[in-house]
């Protein structure tokens, strides 16, 4: 379990720096080895049928059409079990959900590459006619099933495989024509294992971002994607930015060129648009300042990414909010949920329905910007400062290298993740819900937020403790866990006092 | 002082529930083994057998708890660890499914107790607390 | 059919000034006399009933706590056609919907004082065990059941009962323990009824207002309510709030003292919180003008009013939005709809849901104001300034007399409803929607709003003819009526041109 | 040119529908006698016998059409409308009840034609071509 990825025979030490063509080709070599399915991917046949997909179903240029257009697209999660389970569930997101990206989630084996406990998982639910795993098995199913998924829609498809071992999962999938790929070497690794390190998560996701980057230097513009919600769980714009910046600029130093970024929601209206429009700076900033040119970086909003309340009315209204504030910050894309999440993976009916009231949301909200309000240049302006003293930091760390840098400042804590599963992240930076509804820093770890930054969130927290009776301390960030979920009742009483 | 061992079997990642879970245990008395996310069945077994644990707290939120699960009394036993306490948490089994089926099947699968969706810390730690009290009365738990 | 209400044998020609009290007492007893169940209102038994009521369940009280707490409350529609039934809904919209305020709509026959239908069908409805009727008939079921109806919640309940006929609805509802009353004599003549004129609206409400401020009086104090949101089509603010201010001066000239004032959602957020604004300072600066001191006037925004769409995935995210509308806005409280709406009269279970929604987007959404955003004072300076220019000129036409001017004024077309059913409403003005989203006038038919006010409006629907390729005219309006409820793939289609 | 009767029974005051159906049956070039809102069914008749229309276009929104329109028809054969085209459409029922019924519902009660909930006005301005055309042919009206 958890085994590591394969150390390359060829391992260089960690750099940011593009892996030489020489080099990446004796990786490929021994990647596709490990898996019979690998054998199936022929990369020149593979260029040949992206080229040959219609625009609207190459996810590079529909991101870039969204924003040409000021759009909101939407996006679902969604994989099941076997083939069969995985292109009906596709074809009704396309159909009934009038999604405008359909997603493929591998199941949590595949995730961490035990394709022999993914196939016992598959061929159990091909017999009991359920879905025993919890995503589509893309490695064990391989290539040509891959495009049989690819052709059964109308829309541009993505992988959504939350790993820190993507190397064989890509490679299948982007020969099946799948034109996107959300993950990335610092967001995944600090959210969705124990062991790997850092590093070893990184150097993963440079092979991927290299091979996105293979496929764009031969003329089809794949769009790879990275996950900046990290854990989901209450995380305050600048930390997942930060996290976002560097990514990006791992993803930038292998010649990617069509790079989204994730956040997920903190439901505050003006802390989401003010990390939207900030995200999308930074990104560029830093890019600038890297050299690194031409690279397009839009910003995707993720509904509420942390505990969900049971009651499905609750739920609607979460998800339709989730709607708004996509529209709202001028987000390009955003990931639904369904009513069924605090429950367990959706059925494809109510995964359609999640993504029907979160597009109508978007209908009804796309006029709206927040621009002009006092409290979003604020907000906005507090991120960005914030964002600059840890990236700064952690590039100076790296003496100007990202990836040594990333490395080195996980073990100084000056990066950290909060609520990370992970051994090689501290998780000491704690973050709360204030009194005003914004999600903040409770106790930064060892993260150098500027201090004046720092005495912003403490007051807002600190005023929340007060009105609440609660003492300021943990309590703070564990009630901000349960808050989102908790009954009506409790949140918004129907009785005076 | 009762000892327990919790952790997330699996190839499971949802630490945030068990990592609450296992600081309001600690803060209720108990001695606390905490073995994280990623967690192989074989581990927590290993753990109990070396702290000589009163019980085992398993989460499973991602889905695939049903396949994990599978044979973990057996592997108790085996361990020579056959009156263990175990309970099992979270979101048990892929979608949305009736509760009561659910609990039966991990009821069967030999765990004491079966947490739906969603469960408090405080239903936990009371549940704790009968059933170690039940075990001083001589029966295996306490009533539902 | 539509028989107007008895002509009062103390008919005194009309005006704004406040019933006389022997002149009332007649009519009282000549109004109570119209049916058996008259009968049974003793108004000192009455006042005597609301003292003993619970704070909480004094709808005049919870609206005032409601804007001091600065909370949105939540309030549903609800009437069954027969006792059980209304019972059974009341307590599910109380305890699972956790409604602030708890209604009670009476049947269309009750609306149009034909009891002898309402009797036909109430009892059909009890045999046949569905319900015939679209309320709850009031009257024939009489003062004891109301208030057992009132013991039966922890809630105040208000009467909604669109209709221009209701004084002995009221007089029975009072006498019940209900403390709320929704109507007024110019909306609802102008949206409910075809042949009744405004005069007999009018005549008809002074008697209610009467009736509440004599409750006040004698040391209750009552919530009246008036029903801005008019035909429910696409109403620009600021025709409601003409409507508001001149039902709320002539309430106020009968001596109530608590009186709210509704309007349907615009769905721009933006129009939605400006109108909130406007309205509330508009009737108080109103008020003063008229020398009328100490009138509390919460305002109320609705539900969309006008046509739904049929899918319940988008009629959810219209339901949450308009949470977040009313929450966003300041509105002391919202009245809610249903995923049915598009259909029927709900059940109460998605009665109840529909509460929760929005609820819960009140809940996320609390914390946001847009008072800082230019486009809001922009949008608030332009109705305060239409609003002026209309009011000022009915209280020119009846020489200071509200009720006067609003009678000439309707007969000139200088007060005019948008899609009225009534022969003296001319129903010449005309709104639409325009490319930014929001509610504009069209066609102002004869009403004499500023001519730069006029420009404004027809620059921005002449943008949408534009760029929607039809032609500027009443095609317009009539697209805008239906828009809401079209399918999400003809609002947001999945497809790229 | 073909006469149509309009208007909204009974004690119902939704015009809105009514009236964009109206303006929409003119332009589509018939001669549209507008009753307008709460009209009694007897209004109905008597403007159709007046006008000699050739069908009436009964609207009900609110709910409570079930009860207006029972013995609608047989006000028309009464007065010798005994073939005039009888179309209704709108909200007929009180609440969401499953359309099949609803229309058996009006169809039985002497209704050619009953429009669900929403209906558009192009779906009203074909159902009158073609029953019209089908009448030319001695049919009472064309398939559904
Ligand atoms: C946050 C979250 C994440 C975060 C996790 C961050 C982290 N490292 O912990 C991220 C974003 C990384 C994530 C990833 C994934 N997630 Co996730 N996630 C959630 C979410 C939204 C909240 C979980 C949470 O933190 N709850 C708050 C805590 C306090 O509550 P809790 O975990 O339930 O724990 C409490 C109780 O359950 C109980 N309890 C817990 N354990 C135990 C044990 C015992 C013995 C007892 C008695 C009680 C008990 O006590 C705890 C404290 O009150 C849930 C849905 C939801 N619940 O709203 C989905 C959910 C658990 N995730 C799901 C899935 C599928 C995934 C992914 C596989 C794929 C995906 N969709 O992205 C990956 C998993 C990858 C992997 N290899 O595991 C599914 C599981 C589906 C199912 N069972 O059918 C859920 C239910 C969402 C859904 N409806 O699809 N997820
Ligand atoms: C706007 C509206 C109002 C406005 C009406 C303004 C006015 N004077 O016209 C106001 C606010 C005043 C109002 C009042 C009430 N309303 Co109302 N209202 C609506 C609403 C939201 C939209 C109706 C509308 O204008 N649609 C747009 C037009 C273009 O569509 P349409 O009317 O459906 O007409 C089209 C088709 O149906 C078809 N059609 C119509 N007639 C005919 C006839 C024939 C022969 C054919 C073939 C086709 C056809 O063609 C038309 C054009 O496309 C509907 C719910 C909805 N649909 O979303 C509720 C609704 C109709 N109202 C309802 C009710 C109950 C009432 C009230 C009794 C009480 C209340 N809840 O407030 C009062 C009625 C008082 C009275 N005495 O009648 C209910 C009826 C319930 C039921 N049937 O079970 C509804 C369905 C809402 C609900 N779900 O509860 N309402």
């Amino acid at each position: 379990m958890n085994a590591p990825s394969l150390p390359d025979a060829t391992r260089l030490p960690l750099s940011e720096a593009r892996i030489a063509d020489d080099v990446f080709r004796g990786m490929r070599q021994d990647n596709l080895a490990r898996w019979p399915s690998g054998a199936d991917v022929d990369f020149d046949e593979a260029v040949d049928l992206h080229k040959r997909l219609p625009l609207h179903k190459q996810l590079g240029w529909v991101m870039r059409k969204a924003v040409a257009e000021r759009r909101c697209l939407t996006q679902p999660r969604g994989g099941f079990g076997t083939f069969e389970m995985q292109r009906a569930l596709m074809v009704a997101l396309d159909n009934e959900g009038l999604a405008d990206i359909v997603p493929t989630t591998t199941d949590s084996y595949t995730r961490n590459e035990q394709w022999q406990l993914a196939q016992k998982g598959l061929e159990e639910s091909e017999t009991v006619g359920r879905s025993m795993l919890n995503g589509y098995p893309m490695v064990n199913y391989g290539v040509a099933r891959a495009r049989e998924l690819i052709e059964a829609i109308d829309k541009p498809a993505i992988m959504l495989t939350g790993t820190t071992m993507p190397r064989l999962t890509s490679e299948i999938a982007f020969a099946g024509g799948y034109s996107g790929y959300l993950g990335s070497g610092i967001a995944y690794t600090t959210s969705y294992i124990k062991e790997l390190s850092i590093e070893d998560g990184i150097r993963n996701y440079q092979y991927l971002d290299r091979l996105a980057a293979m496929y764009h230097e031969h003329g089809v513009e794949l769009h790879r994607r990275q996950p900046g919600f990290l854990t989901g769980t209450n995380i305050p714009p600048s930390i997942a930015i930060i996290t976002c910046v560097l990514d990006c600029l791992l993803a930038a130093a292998q010649g990617v060129k069509n790079y989204g970024v994730e956040m997920g929601e903190t439901l505050h209206m003006v802390q989401d648009a003010a990390a939207v429009a900030a995200c999308g700076e930074l990104c560029q900033e830093y890019l600038a300042k890297k050299g690194h040119h031409g690279v397009f970086t839009p910003v995707t909003l993720l509904h509420w990414m942390s505990a969900w309340p049971q009651d499905e009315a609750q739920a609607a209204a979460l998800i339709s909010y989730g709607g708004t504030l996509a529209a709202i910050s001028g987000a390009a894309s955003v990931t639904t949920k369904s009513t069924h999440e605090a429950f367990g993976i959706p059925t494809p009916q109510a995964n359609a329905e999640g993504l029907r009231m979160t597009r109508m949301a978007i209908y009804l909200a796309r006029h709206i910007r927040l621009d002009g309000l006092a409290e979003f240049k604020r907000e906005k302006e507090l991120i960005g400062r914030e964002v600059r003293a840890i990236i700064d930091r952690v590039l100076e760390m790296g003496d100007g290298d990202v990836a040594v840098g990333t490395v080195r400042a996980f073990e100084a804590g000056v990066l950290d993740i909060p609520w990370s599963p992970n051994r090689h992240c501290r998780s000491r930076v704690l973050p709360a819900r204030d009194f005003d509804g914004y999600l903040r820093v409770l106790d930064p770890g060892l993260m150098p937020f500027p201090r004046d930054a720092m005495a912003i969130h403490e007051e807002a927290l600190r005023k929340r403790a007060e009105r609440e009776k609660v003492p300021f301390g943990p309590d703070l960030a564990v009630n901000s866990v349960y808050e989102i979920s908790e009954p009506l009742g409790k949140l918004l009483p129907d009785q005076w006092e | 002082m009762k000892v327990l061992v919790t952790g997330v079997i699996g190839s499971d990642t949802h630490i945030v529930g068990n990592r609450i879970l296992s600081m309001a245990l600690e803060k209720a008395g108990y001695k606390v083994v905490t073995l994280g996310a990623l967690t192989p069945a074989g581990e927590f077994i290993k753990a109990a057998v070396e702290t000589n644990a009163d019980a085992i707290m398993v989460s499973s939120l991602y889905g695939q708890g049903e396949l994990d699960c599978r044979g973990f009394r057996d592997l108790c036993v085996e361990a020579g660890l056959d009156d263990i306490l175990l309970y099992v948490g979270g979101n048990l089994v892929v979608g949305k499914q009736p509760w009561s089926e659910v609990e039966e099947r991990f009821l069967a699968m030999g765990f004491d107790r079966a947490a739906p969706p969603g469960t408090r810390i405080e239903a936990v730690i009371e549940w704790l607390a009968r059933d170690f009290a039940a075990r001083e009365r001589g029966l295996r738990r306490a009533e539902a």
